[in-house]
């Protein structure tokens, strides 16, 4: 184990998957000095035809990672920011998730797609969404939201390696938070939640950007004598529905954390599996701590006013394990 | 080719290429024909776009890539892929949904694809293969085997951001892509002119790229551009622009009377005009052949009904396809189908 | 009330909301000689500069809806199938949805989006997206999904007249269906579901195109003794919650239909606000009748197995009736 | 004004608009520097970015727009919100993310707009403003008042296919759009010329468009440009391109130091070079107005201090606001908080 850096896992990773494989490639709009450092030192490395940067234009990147892969490259592109994702969208949804189906399944397509979502930082609605709701309801693209330095070394191994095109989201507000990550070669499957925190009262499911928050927050609930379960979800596409319900099933208790907005969000997704597969473990109704339905604004305290925070999971899991809301 | 010096004549490799253009060009139409006879009698499942009319520029394009050249294709794309090499008997039975289309039954008629052929395939999407076909370009590149990579598209299409964004990276980074565009002055019920600035090749100069405009209906016409482009790619020049001007006889689909509702926006006249038997790419074709004594009467009576013989024997092997497999959407999106 | 077809509705609304502004202007490709008949005889009524068939530019026609509204007009545009929103995205998530917040409210935007969504007619993957999810998360936009003529219209006409940017989403399925239609002037409000069918068993809630299926299912489940509610949500933002939740207050059980695919689905929302806001009036566990996370096949047979229907609504609800099922 | 003679002179009309055109300036350069001192004394909200070195551009186009033309602008948009008549107070406001900001606190540097004075705004997405002026076009010629739309935008977001699709259906409908190339030729930390293929204004000439490349450092070559494009637009006659060459002299962002951690995109000789006096946009004007006689050294101390005291009183403007208000969030986006 060594102490590293979330953005720094992510570098690591993508050297040593570059390194694996000569026919890994990656490009994007100013990956040679890496705006959010995890593609530093790979065009050195790796040198200009593995390696490119790319002019302004996300459609024609999109579309040309599927030209690329389907004819035989492992293809990592970067998106910066996930609010860019829109601008490339056709060749998103159409192609990349389609293609594969749409030809019999003649090729794979063995894509890794790089972006930074969330907000936090004043960067208003343009660079804040968060929006792997949108990437989930594709189908036929992993979605992926490691929340600690060693998932994201790990899962980001795994679906470079793998053949299917997947996203792997970094949370902007966890670039320079640090974790232990295993040394030597550390692959983490997909589609596994891990029980990041067991307790018996409560479940929270936390969904990427969010960790912090619901690890703040269980102390604090913990201090008022309530026992909360972590369930990180990691993946959203695949998802593991049975971690998620089985803590149910100990606690009986569910709140979703999900930077998203609320409608359609991964928070909603998972509060529909369980209120489907757990019901008869209910003992309270299940909450989503979500961001409305309302965009990002710029000024530091209406978005820390949007932001769900620690006390907003604490209030909402507090209520939940009072008799009386069971019957509300 | 074009380096080896190829001498015109009766007989030998020159008359040899010339029937193999015009036996693609005769399945190409047979094949086309057929289906629209099939959507009017008993129906087809889905849309059906034909590039009847078109043949010269597909074949043209399509005979001077070796099988393991890229190609994208647009949702008129029956042409292109059996231009490329594709099978009629598979990309008939995918259009009937049979387990034995080439994409088994999950594509139709706008997604027929053949990969063993270098058939990325046809889209549903105007200008869906445009950035497609540069990230193949970018592969055949990393790949230094000369490969390279053709984009069918419409002047429809041409209107599409991507159309630009593709030249620029194809031109930047001198990827082996050929830009062609199937000039056939309709954007689905528009006449394209209407909305359409400038010359399209004007476009395509502007990111300094080799540009070509075509008689789109004369196929050695197009082959000669195609070939010329394609050497391009093989020695490592970059990109090119090939406009192909030509005309669709059909509709922009084959239920189209049913969704003009008696609404217009060509006349009778123009389209009998493009289907003189001397504009009429295949017609035009055939006569040029046997003026040059290289296709007479009985030898194309031959090769035409072989064509239709092939055609006939594709509609059989459809129809006794089995039906798709249903368990096969699920694996090849990955998911467990759910209980 | 006259008996309409659905695409006739929708034809006379824009009539007739065109012919009562004159700053009311539509364009997209194709509307003049309407690819689906809804945009019938505009451009010969109300002219050519009001009406303008574009090029094939998505991005652009998105993006000028946006400029046009913001300088003042009304501004209705035709996406045609709702896979190619996919390529106008940008304009659409990241300007059209924000511009109004970001500006501070300087301006209102009122636009519509006509687009026709849904499978069922072998139409493949890139024509045959339901994907009102991915728009649902956007925030800033309301998502209409009327299921019957008379809804259409009067939704529509109310679309066009406010302020807000709004999807109109028909279904390809729908546009022949015929239905009475009220006659004069007929607007119906936006974010009110109806109650289509009273019934004590079950609620069944059903997403625009799903309509037939749901009413069949509910004609058979009479058959076997279970008498359904049907809530057609109609609008999927604003989205009903009080109707939705009242009505599973009265029946106990949930299930709702949606063509969307599950991951993040309209269903999944609804069971979600459900299962916290209707929970204490659950019986038993709350069923989602949806695609799968695959793309629609191409083969008739194919994609009649992956498309929702009756007796899947059927069986669903009647396993809900079971005693045995809540407490599984 | 390009059709009024205006007698050149060292008073008068032709002078007093000298001196505003050197005022404006004066004002975006002291409000970045100021912006700039501030982010690195004590930070502010979100990202800054400056176009310090660019002010001509966006003044000598914006001098050619009347208050009811439309303007869209980019991701480095306070030049161009102060030259089309944007407050410093507001502006600097939002930046603050306070209540008195121009949009409420709501958007922020890259979204200051201003609807009274037609500024559509800045735009956090690189070529997000081309279609958006082209729809502000379409609105104008529909008002038939002879309004123009301007489109600011980087050589970067040239690469963007919306910069083709826009151009292409200003073209076709005649729309009064102005599309300003700013040609700093960077993208971001990429050298715009590795990235790009061919001259950029050869795109705009495809479309048949009045193409004009200016010295973007020099106001009154831009202003001339920009007259002649406004008056097309007032005529009818349809949308121009124009591109200013120039640079910026800050880093992408203010932070970009610490993004880069040591790596580097161009070198401080080619900064230097284009700090030069005689190559920066103010002092270059300024020192022509004083040849000529225009302004003196003591008037342009005047109006430096004037312009200097403006941003003071918009720092005071600012910090005394009050912070934005939450509850506006939803109000603007029509939902009810959540309880
Ligand atoms: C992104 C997208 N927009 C619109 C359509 C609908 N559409 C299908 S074909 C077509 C016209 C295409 O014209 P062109 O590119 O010239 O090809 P042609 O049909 O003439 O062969 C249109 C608008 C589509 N399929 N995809
Ligand atoms: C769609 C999109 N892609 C990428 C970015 C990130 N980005 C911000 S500014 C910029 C470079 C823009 O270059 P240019 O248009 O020349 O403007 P300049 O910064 O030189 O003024 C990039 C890539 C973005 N904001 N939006
Ligand atoms: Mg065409
Ligand atoms: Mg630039």
């Amino acid at each position: 184990m060594t102490r590293k850096r979330y953005t720094q896992a992510i570098n690591e990773a993508l050297h040593e998957e570059m390194g694996r494989d000569p026919k890994t490639i990656l490009f994007g709009e100013d990956v040679a000095l890496a705006v959010f450092g995890d593609t530093r030192g790979l065009l050195d490395r790796f040198g200009p035809d593995r390696v490119r940067n790319t002019p302004i234009c996300e459609a024609t990147i999109a579309g040309m990672a599927v030209g690329a892969a389907a004819a035989g490259y492992r293809v990592i592109i970067h998106m910066l920011f996930s609010n860019f994702i829109y601008t490339g969208f056709d060749a998103i949804a159409n192609q990349m998730a389609k293609l594969r189906l749409m030809t019999g399944g003649q090729i794979d397509l063995p894509i890794t797609v790089l972006a930074v979502y969330g907000g936090g930082a004043s960067q208003a609605a343009q660079h804040s969404d968060s929006n792997h709701p949108v990437l989930m309801n594709l189908g036929g693209i992993d979605v992926l939201v490691p929340a600690t330095p060693g998932d994201a070394k790990g899962m980001l191994k795994t679906a470079i390696r793998n053949n299917r095109p997947s996203f792997f989201l970094q949370a902007s507000g966890l670039g320079a938070v640090g974790g232990d990550v295993p040394d030597g070669e550390h692959l983490v499957p997909l589609g596994k939640a891990s029980v990041a925190r067991e307790g018996r009262d409560v479940t929270l499911v936390n969904v990427g950007s969010m960790i912090r928050a619901t690890q703040n927050a269980a102390k604090k609930l913990a201090e008022a004598g309530i026992e909360a379960e972590i369930v990180d979800v990691r993946s959203l596409v695949p998802l593991d529905e049975t971690t998620i319900v089985e803590s149910v099933q100990r606690t009986g208790r569910l709140v979703v954390i999900d930077e998203a907005r609320d409608m359609c969000s991964a928070a909603s997704q998972i509060a529909a599996v369980v209120a489907d597969k757990g019901f008869s473990a209910l003992r309270a109704p299940i909450r989503r701590v979500t961001v409305n339905n309302v965009s990002m604004p710029y000024a530091p305290n209406a978005e820390a006013a949007i932001f769900p925070n620690a006390d907003d999971i604490v209030r909402a899991a507090t209520a939940l394990c009072q008799p009386e809301v069971a019957a509300a | 080719m074009a380096s080896e010096a190829v001498t015109k004549g009766q007989a030998g490799p020159w008359a040899d290429e010339q029937i193999e253009l015009l036996e693609r060009m005769l399945l190409i139409r047979h094949a086309e024909a057929r289906l629209a006879q099939t959507a009017k009698d008993v129906g087809l499942p889905g849309g059906v776009h034909l590039s009847i009319g078109q043949e010269a520029s597909a074949v043209g394009v399509c005979s001077c890539l070796d099988v393991d050249d890229w190609m994208t294709s647009t949702h008129r794309g029956h042409g292109h892929f059996l231009a490329k090499g594709g099978e009629v008997d598979s990309m008939f039975a995918e259009i009937w949904g049979k387990s034995s289309g080439i994409c088994k039954g999950m594509g139709g008629s706008m997604h027929v694809a053949d990969f063993s052929r270098g058939i990325i395939g046809a889209n549903g999407i105007v200008g869906g293969g445009l950035a497609i076909a540069t990230g193949a370009a970018l592969a055949a590149q990393l790949d230094g085997k000369g490969r390279a990579a053709v984009c069918f598209f419409g002047d429809g299409a041409a209107n599409q951001g991507v159309f630009m964004e593709s030249m620029n990276v194809s031109s930047i980074w001198k990827l082996p892509t050929i830009f062609v565009c199937e000039n056939n002055g309709l954007s689905e019920f528009t006449v394209s002119s209407t909305v359409t600035a400038g010359k399209l090749s004007d476009r395509a100069r502007a990111f300094g790229m080799p540009v070509e405009v075509v008689d789109g209906n004369d196929v050695r016409a197009v082959r000669s551009a195609a070939k010329a482009a394609v050497e391009r790619c093989r020695r490592g020049e970059g990109p090119s622009y090939i406009e192909t001007v030509t005309y669709r006889i059909h509709g922009h689909l084959e239920a189209e009377d049913l969704i003009l509702a008696g609404g217009s926006y060509r006349t009778a006249a123009e389209i009998d005009a493009w289907r003189a038997e001397d504009r009429d790419p295949v017609s035009r074709f055939r006569a040029l052949l046997a003026e040059e004594g290289i296709c007479g009467a009985d030898r194309f009576a031959e090769l035409d009904q072989r064509a239709k013989e092939k055609v006939d024997a594709a509609v059989t092997f459809a129809e006794a396809g089995e039906p798709a497999d249903t368990k096969l959407v699920f694996e090849l999106m990955f998911v467990e189908p759910k209980a």
